[in-house]
């Protein structure tokens, strides 16, 4: 029961034209105000083009919808005009701070249909790239994090780390983002000299750095302020949502693929998933500084256990995978990642369906919106880690 | 004519006419706008008279608050402030002719009156102000903190909407969302729902 | 009344240099605090800041004022146009009058008012006429919000700057700023010379807090925070509308540094009781000084800039009316209690 | 300076103000409308105790005063109008007219 009074010629209303603000009158005289909010596509805090439609009322926010799709790139279709060396190189493009996981959730995917065994050392040096890329993804969400609550310094921190963890890796992959690493059947080739010295020293000094991250942002009282309590998140909620990684791990829930469904040589190490119990801002944020030290543990296990070998099979011209269909999972640095292969034994792929978890994460988000401030907005969205890319794909 | 003479006179012109406008613009925000230029004229004609303290008191109450609060209040209302608002009918007659006759009855009294009469500037400086004000104008002067004191807690009470008090959203069996909808309260910052108190905090530390 | 060194005749001609001089010192002060923010925050966050225009970038800052008026001027076409364009100036003009009353160095003010303080206060508080202006004009809800969020922290904080300030009135008994500044060079606490900041510790962290918000600095910039209101009231603005919103943010920072530091640090003497030598010397000395402790106290919000998360707004406001507020009237009683026991 | 200028000035304000008290019907501009007659009262007091050179400044004072009582008259009348405006959807003071009945 409740009728609409447009604005009678409201021009200069805020909004805009065809926007302009409506009074709500409802049984009882009520009368609410609430403003229709477009954040993004071009918002400087949704890190890409993602776009959130809030109804605002004051500072509160009623309604929250996310909008997505701006960078859908047609990954999946995509994939099945490629053969399966070229969609090593696609998919690591859809998320891309997660380059080395994505394209090897594919490669496992792969190797698994064509029952293929990966030489020892290709399995060890995988996991070492992979913590490595881990720990890069993180360092971006913590730089961009301290950002959007105002914070400006952290993220010259963060990425100075960034760039040189990027080189050393570079001297292995030739990339810095989009490394293109992993082949079906092992890796494009084996570590250059003094990698794994690089990688040794880098891991000394990232532990030392993360120390300074903690430093320079748990202790501080405004940003305890701004995320303790803030978009807390309820384990059930996340479990129905499909929420996976450091946003469900801080909600106390240590569902991680790596222990559960071990791939490459993670059943052989000790993997630690540091976990908190509040689900809120302020522990996604922790969560992902822990996860940086769990991941540098595990690289240290890489260095001490490290075998030598191949890292290569040797594979036929024409990779065919037989007919069939698989679904490997694997834990990427923002949740789950999985890739489910139909082949009809052609070289190319029947269908290539991704799961990535920046499209779970941001279907919980309205959830933890409602009856939020837009300020706190920015706080949730920041810690509700997603790539834009990985959402649309 | 002497300096003071010209600017009271350039000082009563712009005040004039920006009160005129205050009353005459069709748009609210703009008439705020015309009521700063408007006031400050009047501090501008009170800094003439020698009253330098009274003058920068103007500023700070009326054009530093009172106008910010009044613009505040327009914006957060979100009442009409566009061009059209309701209300805003002009051109009555009636109100036209009793401010006509208001102006002319006073312009004849004060011209009779003090016509002739010749205002000896001096400037008053504000330390002679402040002895006057906290000696002979002590008790008025606390009566008035008090009663500001007053305006303020009243303020905050009629604006505030409480608990269950005031217009709640009637639960909509068409429209779920409504129901939940939070009573909303525009005139202080609201508490987020799960606020968590200072002691939960703590343990959540 | 003191003597300025700007007294001169005719009148029209003292006016006009004072009025020039002003603004001279409003671009100058406004350029040199930016440049200060780009090293310092560079510094801080390492990296190395402006580096191309002239020797180490000094020339950045004239560069984009440059750029800054080759760019077109848009309006959006639902603004409300002659607010919009007014809204720039509305927010520059306080800095401009307010830096006349502010003593540089002995003799070097452009004016001496007897309610110095009181003015510069009451002026200062004008700018957020410009935030809401361009906020409700632009026709842009984020800049609405940013000016809702101006004004509504402009009115809270007013209050704990006009307590803290108040409370150094009493201490010196003068409104007069250069007054304040000879009364502080005289004050002795036990015997010892001391700047009015050590005794008055509650009034300057009180005075600086709300300096900061009132120049939406960070912790406190809410009203532009970029990642929420992408820039606030300045979000549709561009060239040197722009500019002058940047430069008024700058002049503010010096216009409060300096303030503190006539209430507070003891102006243009080096510490009081000690004297600077007549003349050229001395008022050359005296500029030096002052604007260094005004160097100090911008280089100290900016790295608070550097430090800080943003607060959010409702923590803002309770943090004014529960915490800064009750301290200032607390402060207020606690000096006027010691000036009438000493 | 002639006494006039000033207290035509006021008195110019006042006109002003009880016309758009009584022909504009948005509250919040009658509030306006109460400042300028409110800012016309001071100006006359300031103007009288210049003629008449008050030792104990009576003028400026109640000029104070009467800053003072209308920042508290605005804090309160805004109040107001807000709760009407929240129960009514409307700033128009003819519509606040339930006690009339």
């Amino acid at each position: 029961m409740s009728e609409t009074l447009p604005h009678e010629g409201g021009v200069i209303l805020p909004g805009g034209p065809g926007e302009a603000m409506s009074v709500e009158i409802r049984d009882g005289g009520l009368v609410t105000q609430e403003m229709n909010l477009n954040i993004g596509p071009q918002h400087p805090a949704t890190h890409g083009v993602l776009r959130v439609v809030i109804d605002l009322d004051g500072e509160v926010i009623v309604r929250a919808r996310p909008v997505i799709g701006y960078m859908h790139r047609g990954f999946e279709k995509l994939a099945e005009a490629r053969d399966y060396r070229q969609i090593i190189a696609l998919v690591n493009r859809h998320d891309w701070l997660s380059a080395f996981c994505n394209e090897l959730g594919v490669a496992l995917a792969v190797e698994r249909l064509m029952e293929l065994e990966v030489p020892e050392r290709a399995q060890w040096i995988r996991v070492l790239m992979s913590e490595w890329n881990r720990i890069l993804n993180h360092l971006m969400f913590i730089g961009s994090f301290g950002l959007e609550l105002g914070a400006i310094t952290p993220v010259f921190f963060s990425f100075r780390e960034r760039e040189d963890i990027q080189s050393f890796l570079e001297s292995a992959t030739g990339g810095r983002l989009h490394f293109t690493y992993t082949r079906v059947g092992g890796l494009k080739e084996d570590l250059p000299a003094g990698f794994l010295d690089a990688s040794r020293q880098m891991a000394a000094t990232m532990r030392s750095r993360n120390d300074e991250y903690r430093q320079l942002l748990l202790g501080n009282e405004i940003f305890q302020a701004r995320t303790k309590g803030v978009g807390a998140l309820a384990p059930d909620v996340a479990v129905d949502y499909g929420v996976t990684g450091p946003t469900l791990h801080a909600t106390g829930v240590a569902e991680d693929v790596r222990l559960s469904e071990p791939y490459c040589v993670y059943d052989e190490l000790d993997v630690k998933v540091p976990v908190r119990t509040n689900g809120d801002s302020y522990d996604r944020f922790v969560v992902l500084l822990d996860r940086i030290d769990a991941s540098l543990d595990l690289i240290e296990q890489v260095h001490e256990g490290l075998p030598a070998g191949p890292v290569n099979r040797k594979m036929p011209k024409t990779v065919k995978a037989p007919e069939g269909a698989t679904y490997v999972r694997t834990e990427n640095p923002l949740g789950q990642g999985g890739y489910y292969l139909v082949s009809d034994g052609g070289k190319t792929p029947w269908r290539m369906r991704m799961r990535t978890p920046s499209f779970s994460n941001i279907q919980m988000v309205p959830e933890l919106l409602e009856g939020s401030l837009l300020s706190d907005m920015i706080a949730i969205l920041g810690s509700v880690y997603f790539v834009v890319g990985d959402v649309d794909r | 004519m002497s300096v003071p003479e010209v600017v009271m006179l350039a000082t009563g012109v712009v005040g004039g006419a920006a009160a005129l406008l205050v009353v005459t613009s069709r748009n609210v925000v703009h008439s705020a706008l015309y009521l700063v230029v408007a006031l400050l004229a009047v501090a501008g004609v009170f800094l003439v008279l020698g009253a330098e303290f009274v003058a920068w008191a103007q500023v700070l109450v009326y054009v530093g608050a009172v106008v910010v609060l009044l613009l505040f209040g327009l914006m957060l209302t979100r009442a009409p402030i566009g061009p059209t608002g309701q209300g805003n009918e002009l051109g009555k007659a009636m109100p036209l002719a009793v401010a006509l006759a208001v102006f002319a009855g006073l312009v004849a009294l004060i011209v009779t009156s003090y016509g002739g009469e010749v205002i000896a500037l001096e400037h008053v400086p504000p330390a002679a102000l402040g002895e006057v004000l906290y000696v002979a104008w002590a008790l008025p002067f606390m009566t008035l903190g008090f009663l500001l004191t007053l305006a303020l807690i009243g303020a905050v009470v009629i604006a505030r909407r409480e608990e269950g008090e005031g217009p709640l959203p009637e639960p909509d069996p068409d429209e779920p969302e409504a129901a939940e909808a939070s009573p909303p309260d525009s005139s202080s910052w609201p508490q987020r729902q799960p606020e968590p108190t200072p002691d939960e905090r703590e343990v959540s530390a | 009344m003191a003597t300025s060194v700007f007294a001169l005749e005719p009148l029209w001609l003292a006016l006009l240099l004072q009025a020039l001089a002003a603004l001279l010192l409003f671009l100058i002060g406004a350029v040199v605090v930016g440049y200060l923010e780009h090293k310092v925050l560079a510094h801080m966050q390492d990296r190395l800041g402006p580096m191309e225009a002239i020797w180490h970038g000094i020339g950045q800052l004239p560069a984009d004022g440059l750029k800054f008026l080759q760019k077109e001027d848009i309006i959006p076409t639902a603004a409300d146009r002659w607010v919009f364009a007014l809204a720039p100036a509305v927010a520059v003009v306080p800095g401009v009058v307010v830096i006349a009353v502010l003593p540089f160095g002995p003799g070097l003010w452009l004016t001496d008012l007897d309610a110095g303080i009181f003015f510069a206060l009451a002026a200062s508080g004008v700018t957020v006429l410009g935030t809401l202006m361009a906020g409700w004009s632009s026709a842009n809800k984020f800049s609405l919000m940013g000016g809702l969020r101006g004004a509504a922290q402009l009115i809270s904080y007013e209050l704990p700057l006009v307590l803290a300030a108040a409370a150094i009135v009493i201490q010196a008994g003068t409104l007069s700023l250069p007054g304040i500044v000879e009364a502080q060079h005289g004050f002795t606490l036990f015997g010892v010379p001391m700047i009015y900041g050590i005794p008055h510790i509650i009034g300057l962290g009180l005075f600086f807090v709300a300096a900061l918000a009132e120049l939406s600095r960070p912790p406190f910039d809410m009203p532009i925070a970029d990642s929420e209101l992408i820039a606030g009231h300045m979000t549709e603005y561009t060239g040197m509308r722009y500019a002058f919103f940047m430069l008024s943010e700058y002049a503010g920072m010096v216009i409060l540094s300096a303030l503190a530091t006539v209430l507070f640090l003891g102006g243009w003497y080096p510490w009081p009781g000690v004297g600077l030598p007549e003349g050229a010397a001395g008022m050359v000395l005296g500029f030096v000084i002052t604007f260094a402790k005004i160097l100090v106290l911008s280089a100290i919000m900016v790295w608070l800039r550097a430090t800080f998360p943003r607060m959010r707004e409702d923590q803002l406001q309770r943090l004014s009316w529960s915490v800064l507020i009750p301290l200032g009237l607390l402060n207020i009683v606690l000096v006027a209690t010691a000036k009438v026991w000493f | 300076m002639a006494a006039v200028y000033p207290l035509i000035f006021a008195a110019l304000l006042f006109s002003v103000g009880v016309y758009g008290l009584l022909s504009r019907r948005h509250a919040v501009l009658v509030l306006m409308s109460i400042e300028l007659m409110l800012a016309a009262v001071t100006v006359n007091l300031v103007t009288f105790w210049a003629i008449a050179g008050d030792a104990l400044l009576t003028g400026q004072v109640f000029a104070l005063f009467v800053m003072a009582i209308g920042a508290a008259e605005i804090g309160v009348g805004l109040a107001i109008i807000m709760l009407i405006y929240r129960n009514r959807a409307s700033v128009n003071i003819d519509d606040a007219d339930l006690m009339k009945y």
